[in-house]
This record gives C-alpha cells, structure tokens and sequence, in this order.
C-alpha cells in the first residue's frame, strides 16, 4: 500500500502552519522531513495521524494503519517497563512483546519502573513500542533524541526491517540516520503565502 | 479495553491514589464537621446525611483531575487516540477505574462513618444503596468535567467549579432518599430518580468526554 | 563502646537475635498474668459490674498508643541528625502497631462506652483526640508506602513525624478548649493511686508491662524483617550491576 | 524573590486558577450545604461558622497540589535550586502567593456568603477577622504538604491526608473564634490562639518545607 | 577558576552508579562527557550542581558557580518567551536579557506564548537562559537534542564564546559539536567495580 498525500493543509490554533502539502511514498520506502526548527514537521505529522481538525486535502490512507511516535513518550514511570510494553500490546491485540524487547535489548530492564531509567532508555522503550502495533504505516517524531551512536544504528536497523516487510515510515529528524531506502522533503516549502490564511475574519468588508 | 482498566487500577494503587487514600479523606472530613458545628449529637444527626454526601462527593472531587491529565502530560492520550480503542469506551473505563477506587471504598465505608455523626438507625441501609447508586455518576460526570479541563494547566479548580454544578440533582435525591428513610417517609421516588440519573449518565457522558477529549489534543 | 554501635545493621540484628526470645516470652507471661488476673480473679465494680474488665485492654493500648507515637518522634530524629539507617527502620515498623493499639483503644473505649455513657461514640476531648492520632498514624503510614526510594522515605516521614508531633499537640488543647468531656482524667498517676482499686492496680500494671514487651518485641521482629527486605535488594541491585 | 512572587500570581491569574475561581468553589460548597442538610435557617445558622470555615480550608485545599507540582515536572524546581535564591524564601513566596490567590479572596467574600447561611450578626466581623489570621498558616502548612508529596504523581489524596489533620488546630480555634462571638461570648482566648498559630507556622514551615523539597529532588 | 572533581561517587536511589570519578577542566575549555545510554552522565551532572547527595569525593568548586540545564527546560507555557527570560534575570540577578534574545535570535518570538513553540524554539529559549545566569561554569546535559543544524552551530557559537571569556562547560552528548577548546572523557570507565557498593546492608555477618 502507497501513502499519498495531496494539497493538505495543517493549522495549529489559529495559525496555517503549512499549504499544500503533496507527496507519496511506496511501499517499503521511507521519507525524511527536513526543515529547521519551527517549519512545521510536528504539525505536519499530528495532522496526518489525526490528531488535529484537516482544513483542506486528503490523505489516501486511513489513520487505522499509521502509527505515532512523539517527543513525549506515553511511558508510565511507576509501571514496569515489562508492564508498559504488555499494555500497549493489549490495546493493540498482538500480545507478543518478544520481538520488542528483544530489538532494543530490554531484556534486563524488564523489571525496572520506568521512573529509574534514564533518557536513552525511556527513548528505546518508546520506540520498541512501534513493534507492538502491527501497523504498516509509522509517523516518526525526531525518534533518535537522546540516543547514543549504538542504539542509533539499532533504531535504523528497524526501520530497515519494517521497510523489507512493505512498510512505510514518515520520519521527522534533524539527524543523519543512514537510510538506504530513503527520500528527503524539504517542508519549509510549503511554508503559507501570505493570502492563504483562510481565516474567516480576514475577509475583506472591514475597510 | 480490560488491559486499561488494570492499568488504570495499578497505577491509583502504586502511586498513594488507592482505596485506603479516599477512604482517609472521607473520614477527615466527616471528622472536620463536628470541629466546625460543635460536638452535639443532636446537631449531627439532624446533619448527618447530607454530610455524608457531601464528604463522599468531595473525595470523589479530589481525584477527578487524575483521570486525563496525566495521561495527556506523558504523551499516553495521543496514542490512545490513535489506537484502535474507541475513544468513548476508553471514557467509559477510565470513569469506571475512577469509581472502583473512590466511590466503592466510600460506599462501603460510609455506614461505619454515619456511625460516628449519629445518624439516624433507619439511614444506615439506604446512605449505602443511595451512594451504591449515585456514585457511578459523579464519576461518569467527573470524568467529563476532566475531560474538558485536559489541556489546562491547574484545572483544578476549574474543573470543580464545572463539575459540581452537574453533581446537584445527584445529590438532592441521594440526600432525599437517606434523610426520607431517616424519617421513616417515602423514599421511592427520590432513590428511583436517582438512579434514573446514574443510567441516563452512563449513556450519555461518554460521547460528550470523548468529543471534548478529542477537541482538546488537537 | 557507645551506644550508636547498635544502629549498625549488623550489630542490631546480632543483639535483637539475642534479645527478642527472652522479650517475647516476658511478653506473654506479662500478658497472661495481668489479663487473667484481671478478668477472672477480679470482683465486680459495685457500680460499672463487670464491664469494668474492659480496663485491662483499654488503658495500657491507649497508653501505647501515645507513646508509641512518642518513641517514633525520637527515631525519626536520631535518623535525620545521625543518619542510622535502623533507627529510621524502627519508625516505620512501630507505626503500624501505634495504628493498631489506636484502634484497640478506640474499639474498647466504644464498647466500654455503650454501658457508661449510654453511647458507643461521643465527641468527646480525649476520644476526639485519639481518632487525630489516628489519622496521623494514617498519613504517616500513607507516606512510607507512596515513597519508593527508602532514603528519601525516611527523611520525609521524619520530618513529618516532627511537624506532625508539634500539631498533635495543638490539637490535643484546642480539641480540649473545643468541648467539655464525659471521659474520665488521668487517674493512674502512681502518687494517686487511690483512684483506682488496689485490686485492679496491680493485674493492671502487669497488663501494662506486658502490653509494653510486646510492643519491644513486635518492633524487634518488624525492624529486623525491614532489614531483611533492604539487604535483599541490595543484593539484587549487585547482581543487576554485576 | 519579588520576581518568584509576580510570576506565580501570573501564572495562576492565566490559567483559570484565579482569585474568581476559589471563590466560586466556596460558593457553591456554600451552596450545596442547604442542598445536603434542608433549608431550615435556624440549623443553618447554626452550623454556618463551621461551614464557612471548612469551605475555605477545601477551596484552600484544591489548590494546594499547584504549589510546587507543575514546577518539579518542568523541572524550574530543579532549576530554582540551583539559583540564588535560598529555598526557604521560595518556600515562603509560593506560599504567600498561594494565599493572595485563594485565602485573601476568600475572606474578603466569607461575610457575604455568611449571609447567605444566615450567620448570626455578632459573627460577620468575626469570620471576616479570623479567615485573615487563619488562612495564611493554611497556606503554609498546606505548602508543607506540598513540598512532601511533590515527588509522587497522583499525590492529590495523599497530600490531602498529610495536610488535613495539620489544618484541625486553626479549625476549631478559627471556628470558635466565631461561634463565641456569635453567641456574645468572650473569644479573645480563641482569636489569641488562632494568631499564634499563624505566626509559629510562618516560622517553623518554610525549613521543613524546604528541607523537604531537596530531599525529594535527590 | 579551574574545576576540579577527584574521587567523586555518585548515587541514584540506592545504587552506586559511578565511583572514583575524577577529571579536571582549566578555565577556557570545555569537557565532553561521552558514554552510553545509561552509563551515568546525567546523574553525575545532577550530582555535580548540588542536586543529590555527595556520598563520597570532593569538588573543588562551590554550587554557586554552576549553571544547569538539563533535559527539561523550565519553561512556564503560559507565560510569553519574554515574560520567561525576564524571570530568571531577575531571579540571577542579571536584569538584561537582551544578549540572550539577540544570539538565539529569539526576537520575533519574544510575545509568543511558551506553550505555542515547537520543539526546537523552546530548546533554544532554553539555552538561551545560561547566558542570564552569569555563572562561570556551565553544566549541560544533551543541549542539542531537537536543534537544527543551523541551530546547533549557534549553540556551539555561544560555548566557544562562553570558553573564550575564561568559562568552562562540561556537556553531555551524544552528538559532535565540533568545539575546538574541548576534552573528551569517556564515563563507562567510572563504573563502580561489584564489590564497591558501600550498602550498610551488604555487610556480611547476616548468616
Ligand atoms: C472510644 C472511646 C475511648 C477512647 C478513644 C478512650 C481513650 C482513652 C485514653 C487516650 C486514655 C488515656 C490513657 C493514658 O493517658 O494513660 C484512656 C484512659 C482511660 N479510659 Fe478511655 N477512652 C474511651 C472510652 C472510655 C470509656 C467509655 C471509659 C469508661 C468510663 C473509659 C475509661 C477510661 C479510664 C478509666 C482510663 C484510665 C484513666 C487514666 O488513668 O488516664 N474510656 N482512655
Ligand atoms: N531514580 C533512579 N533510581 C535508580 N536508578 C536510576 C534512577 N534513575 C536512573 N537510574 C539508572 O542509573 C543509570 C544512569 O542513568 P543516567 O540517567 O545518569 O544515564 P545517562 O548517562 O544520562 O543516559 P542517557 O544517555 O540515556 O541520558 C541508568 O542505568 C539508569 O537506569
Ligand atoms: N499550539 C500552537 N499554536 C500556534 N502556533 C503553534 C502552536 N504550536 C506550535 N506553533 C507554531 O507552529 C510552527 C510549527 O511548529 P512545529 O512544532 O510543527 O515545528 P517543527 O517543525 O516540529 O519544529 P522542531 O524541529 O523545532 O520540532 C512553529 O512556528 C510554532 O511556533
Ligand atoms: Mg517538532
Ligand atoms: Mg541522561
């Protein structure tokens, strides 16, 4: 299955962020957001999951195959990290947490609240969750912060693999992660012109 | 869905949210009124029911807040909302968590603190069945009072001052059923109406907290 | 040698090994002689009959009850001053049993009530009073379970004990100043014992002084099992790290 | 310091925790107590300085959590005790702020509302001069409460049940610093008592408060 | 000033997560602390500034020569980016906050509420506050995390600055900052050896 966007818009409060936004991705690629800070590539990757209202566009694909991974992890701190990985196992109904805890090498941490992990960790038992939901399409929200070079390599190693399987996955990041299957949009050119903002106070009849 | 409802259960009891906690608070409460009104049996028992209410209704109050925000804060709604649970129904166990863990604790206990305020003897039965009934609904309304104020950083008191204006029928028949009783009156109506209003919050609310909860992530 | 040699874990379980035997069984001779002398070789009170007997259980669980609060407020201090682990230990393994002879006082004094005073709960001073030192038994306790780190624990708990303690107190006077009471004054001062029937004077103290070694020997036996549980896990934090 | 101060009164004026919204919380805990207990106005004027006094104490309560908890999780806490500022006058600074954003508002509403409980005339003075005295030591000790339990998500019940049994002494002798006054009694005893207390929380808290705070920050 | 650490232990709860730590900074340069996820960089930073327990060791210089910046920024959302600079040069003592707005180019920004930044411009509001302490020695744990290229060469601009005028950094990172004036120290060398744990439950004598 493609993922084809077209002419999407995406507000934030009042604010249109970003215009006709246009793309496609094939099965088993992955495609790279790029822009400096502030362009709009958490917004764009809210909008494309569902998460805000859509002014304008389509998008071919239904928010039942994307997956979403943010800055804020959705991790519990006084659960386990075994504990945190078999809720979302359950919510997502395939109740096997092996092949996630065995990418990101959870094994001895299982036991651990979540409280006493440290930055690094708390990232991996947020990616690993990305195994858990069995959805074919995965929206990336600058996924490697606070990962060291090994762990790196080990989080592109399972996009790879996702991509092998026919997968897709949207990826938000200012870093280099080494991708082979991989395409780059630049997202600072679908900054607004000044008429688009569409807000209906801004229709002419004030003088 | 049943994974939620655990989850949710674990993490009130972990984290000094469990069963003893609203317990804890009703009984200060209820012991706070007799500071407040005098040591007069006469006075409390005249009182009694509707302080139960009350004090039941504030535990309930206290912890309302607990039923999104955190989960908004840590990132958790964001992907509730982008999994395949339907959103009403995640509502739905959240305020029956939230009930599990104040409203039953307090049901059970509330004869025990009527006791102490000297309620009347024909009250005992009925201050149970009327928060057996009524409780479920302060935790339905409560959670979609929490369910507004997600996004607000101290809602607390704002999230009260929405809520208990919702809670007032609940707690004019709850108060009516138990002080009729007390009496020896008629408390058909007031403790039929009652649950009228816990069945017709069941129904209702979720849509509403799922709508609001959905208006505020985005 | 000082006495702090026996804050050290291993010093304390060594001389509590020794000790909580001879303490446990001192206990129950206290216990069984003052609880069967008072019930069964006792006569009747000529105006409260045999509900009187309720006295044996009554007075030393109350007396427990304030100065187990008591002896926590001293260990709660020598743990922030001087850091002993045990003494920090100790608190937390006397709160539950302040807790529990809270509730024995409050229960007995309820059932005691019924006959004299015509009623189970009153709010009176002294029993108002005791449900406060209940809840601040509840916070206390409340406190040790929510906090995971034991370090941080303790400190907190102290430090509530010490603010506690200070309210308590206040309490005591404006509970006081708040209602005029049915419950009876002080009258086991050892200067007035007059008060009380020299025929109940004595099982009573027996009572009491088995009622204080049990309290010894419950604390020994809860505090080592504390260090019980915080040497296992440190042993499984090594062997996490190893 | 005055910059700490400003800050935490802008913060709470922003976002729907102001001056209005304790307010309206004691209004309807006002309003709900004639709902719980019937209309009569000779129990409720009775019972109105107890109630008028417990209302403030669980208006003062609700907001108690928002002391120092949205700062330990944004981590200004940490930051904050890094600068110059000691932390027992931070302590004291979040605690006054509380106090200017729920405890003053509040006593200059509670003659009003005394009137609709149909307080006595001798007390209006009265609640109004004892709430001044009274509210401030439950600001502080509730930052006290607040300092302890900011480690602990959920601490919302817990917090409540550490700060309560602290509130009883400034309860009854707040209360009864009204109640006497009502019935033309001499409460000169209460009133003196009631201010002491005040003033030996303001000195002995913001050291165990802040204390507390550096323990739960290792 | 220099910075001098010598045989510092640092604790997390009750484990002992880094002992016999010691490095020196001279003034003017920077230290790089490296190591993996979980090896321990934060906790010594935390240890460092005064905000846990000091079991064991010595740091030659006091707390109040140290600014920190850590994962979190303390930023207040509901307060404009503005109205949060002002606040800490207040609370530093500092009252000018313009050198700060003016290197993260945060102007445009200034009436914004700190709620309505993206990641990366709350980053750099973040950072932007070190400069408002006025203290020599600055202590930050992965300040880069969400920053633009662009962006991190502006934070690798204010160090170098920062160095210049005879201050030191220590940093945690997982990124190359590309800093001249900079040592690197690798911190997995500072785990503690198994029998080194130091718990008064350890001892033996348990039977
Ligand atoms: C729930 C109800 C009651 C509670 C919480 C309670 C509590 C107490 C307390 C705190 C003490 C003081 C112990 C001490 O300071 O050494 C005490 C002693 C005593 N109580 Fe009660 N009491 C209750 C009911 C009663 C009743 C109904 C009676 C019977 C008349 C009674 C008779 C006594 C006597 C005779 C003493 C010994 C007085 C003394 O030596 O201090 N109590 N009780
Ligand atoms: N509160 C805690 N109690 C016990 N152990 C903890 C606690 N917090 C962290 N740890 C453990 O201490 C170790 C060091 O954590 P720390 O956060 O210092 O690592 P770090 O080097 O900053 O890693 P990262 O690069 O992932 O941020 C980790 O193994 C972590 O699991
Ligand atoms: N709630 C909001 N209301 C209004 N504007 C907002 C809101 N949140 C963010 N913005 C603005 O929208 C723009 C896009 O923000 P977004 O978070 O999507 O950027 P980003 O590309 O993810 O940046 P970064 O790399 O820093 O994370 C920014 O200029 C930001 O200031
Ligand atoms: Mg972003
Ligand atoms: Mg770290």
């Amino acid at each position: 299955m493609d993922l084809k966007v077209s002419d999407l818009g995406c507000r934030r409060g009042e604010d249109l962020i970003l215009s006709g936004v246009s793309f496609g991705v094939k099965a088993g690629r992955a495609l790279i957001l790029r822009g400096p800070n502030g362009s709009g590539k958490t917004t764009l990757l809210r909008n494309l999951v569902g998460l805000s209202r859509r002014p304008s566009g389509a998008v071919n694909a239904s928010t039942d195959l994307m997956a979403y991974a943010a800055h804020a992890d959705g991790i519990k701190s006084q659960l386990t990290v075994e504990e945190n990985l078999r809720f979302w196992a359950q919510v997502f109904g395939t109740n096997d947490i092996d092949a996630a805890v065995e990418h990101f090498s959870l094994e001895p941490l299982l036991r651990r609240h979540a409280q006493h992990l440290s930055a690094g960790q708390k990232r991996r038992l947020g990616l690993s969750r990305l195994l858990l939901t069995g959805r074919p399409i995965w929206m990336l929200d600058e996924p490697t912060v606070s990962l060291d070079v090994e762990n790196v390599k080990i989080f592109a190693e399972m996009i790879e693999n996702h991509l092998a399987t026919g997968g897709i996955a949207v990826i938000a990041t200012h870093v280099d992660l080494g991708l082979k299957n991989a395409d780059i949009l630049e997202i600072s050119q679908f900054r607004p012109r000044h008429d688009e903002q569409q807000n209906p106070f801004l229709d002419g009849a004030f003088s | 869905m049943r994974a939620l409802l655990t989850r949710d259960l674990a993490l009130a009891l972990r984290s000094g949210g469990g069963f003893g906690l609203s317990l804890a608070f009703f009984l200060i409460v209820t012991m706070f009124v007799p500071f407040g009104v005098g040591p007069s049996s006469a006075t409390l028992s005249l009182i009694a029911p509707g302080i139960l209410w009350i004090g039941a209704l504030l535990a309930c109050l206290l912890s309302l807040d607990r039923i999104f925000q955190l989960d908004y804060e840590d990132g958790t709604l964001d992907l509730l909302v982008t999994s395949p649970l339907p959103m009403e129904g995640v509502v739905a166990m959240k305020a029956l968590a939230h009930w599990l863990t104040t409203g039953l604790p307090l049901t059970l206990a509330a004869p025990l603190f009527g006791f102490l305020l000297n309620l009347p003897s024909g009250g005992y039965l009925w201050i149970f069945l009327s928060l057996l009934v009524g409780t479920p609904a302060l935790s339905f309304l409560g959670a979609f009072g929490a369910a507004i104020t997600v996004g607000l950083k101290r809602g607390g008191l704002l999230l009260s001052l929405l809520v208990l204006p919702l809670y007032i029928p609940t707690l004019i028949f709850g108060t009516q059923t138990v002080v009729l009783a007390a009496k020896g009156l008629d408390n058909q109506t007031a403790f039929m109406m009652l649950a009228a209003l816990s069945l017709l919050t069941f129904a209702l609310i979720p849509f509403a907290a799922a709508f609001a909860v959905r208006v505020n992530l985005r | 040698m000082s006495l702090w040699e026996y804050a050290n874990p291993v010093r304390f379980m060594r001389l509590s090994d020794r000790v909580l035997p001879a303490v446990s069984v001192l206990a129950v001779v206290g216990l069984a002689i003052g609880l069967v002398w008072g019930f069964f070789f006792t006569p009747d009170d000529y105006k409260q009959g045999a509900t009187v007997k309720i006295i044996f259980l009554h007075v030393p669980s109350a007396m427990m009850a304030i100065n187990i609060w008591g002896m926590m407020l001293v260990t709660s201090l020598v743990w922030l001053v001087r850091r002993h682990h045990v003494s920090a230990l100790a608190a937390k393994a006397a709160a539950p049993i302040g807790l529990t002879m809270t509730l024995i006082a409050l229960f007995t004094g309820a059932i005691w009530g019924e006959p004299m005073w015509g009623t189970y709960w009153a709010w009176d001073p002294r029993l108002t009073s005791f449900m406060i030192l209940f809840v601040f038994y509840l916070g206390y306790i409340a406190l040790w379970a929510a906090i995971e780190d034991p370090d941080t624990a303790g400190d907190l708990t102290s430090i509530l004990c010490l603010v506690g303690s200070v309210f308590a107190l206040l309490s005591r006077y404006a509970v006081n100043f708040w209602s005029q009471g049915l419950h009876q004054g002080a009258s086991l001062s050892l200067d007035k014992a007059q008060h009380v029937d020299n025929a109940f004077y004595i099982p009573l103290l027996f009572s009491i002084a088995g009622f204080i070694l049990l309290f010894v020997a419950l604390v020994l036996l809860r505090t080592r099992t504390e260090i019980r549980l915080r040497r296992i896990s440190a042993l499984l934090t090594r062997e996490r790290q190893a």
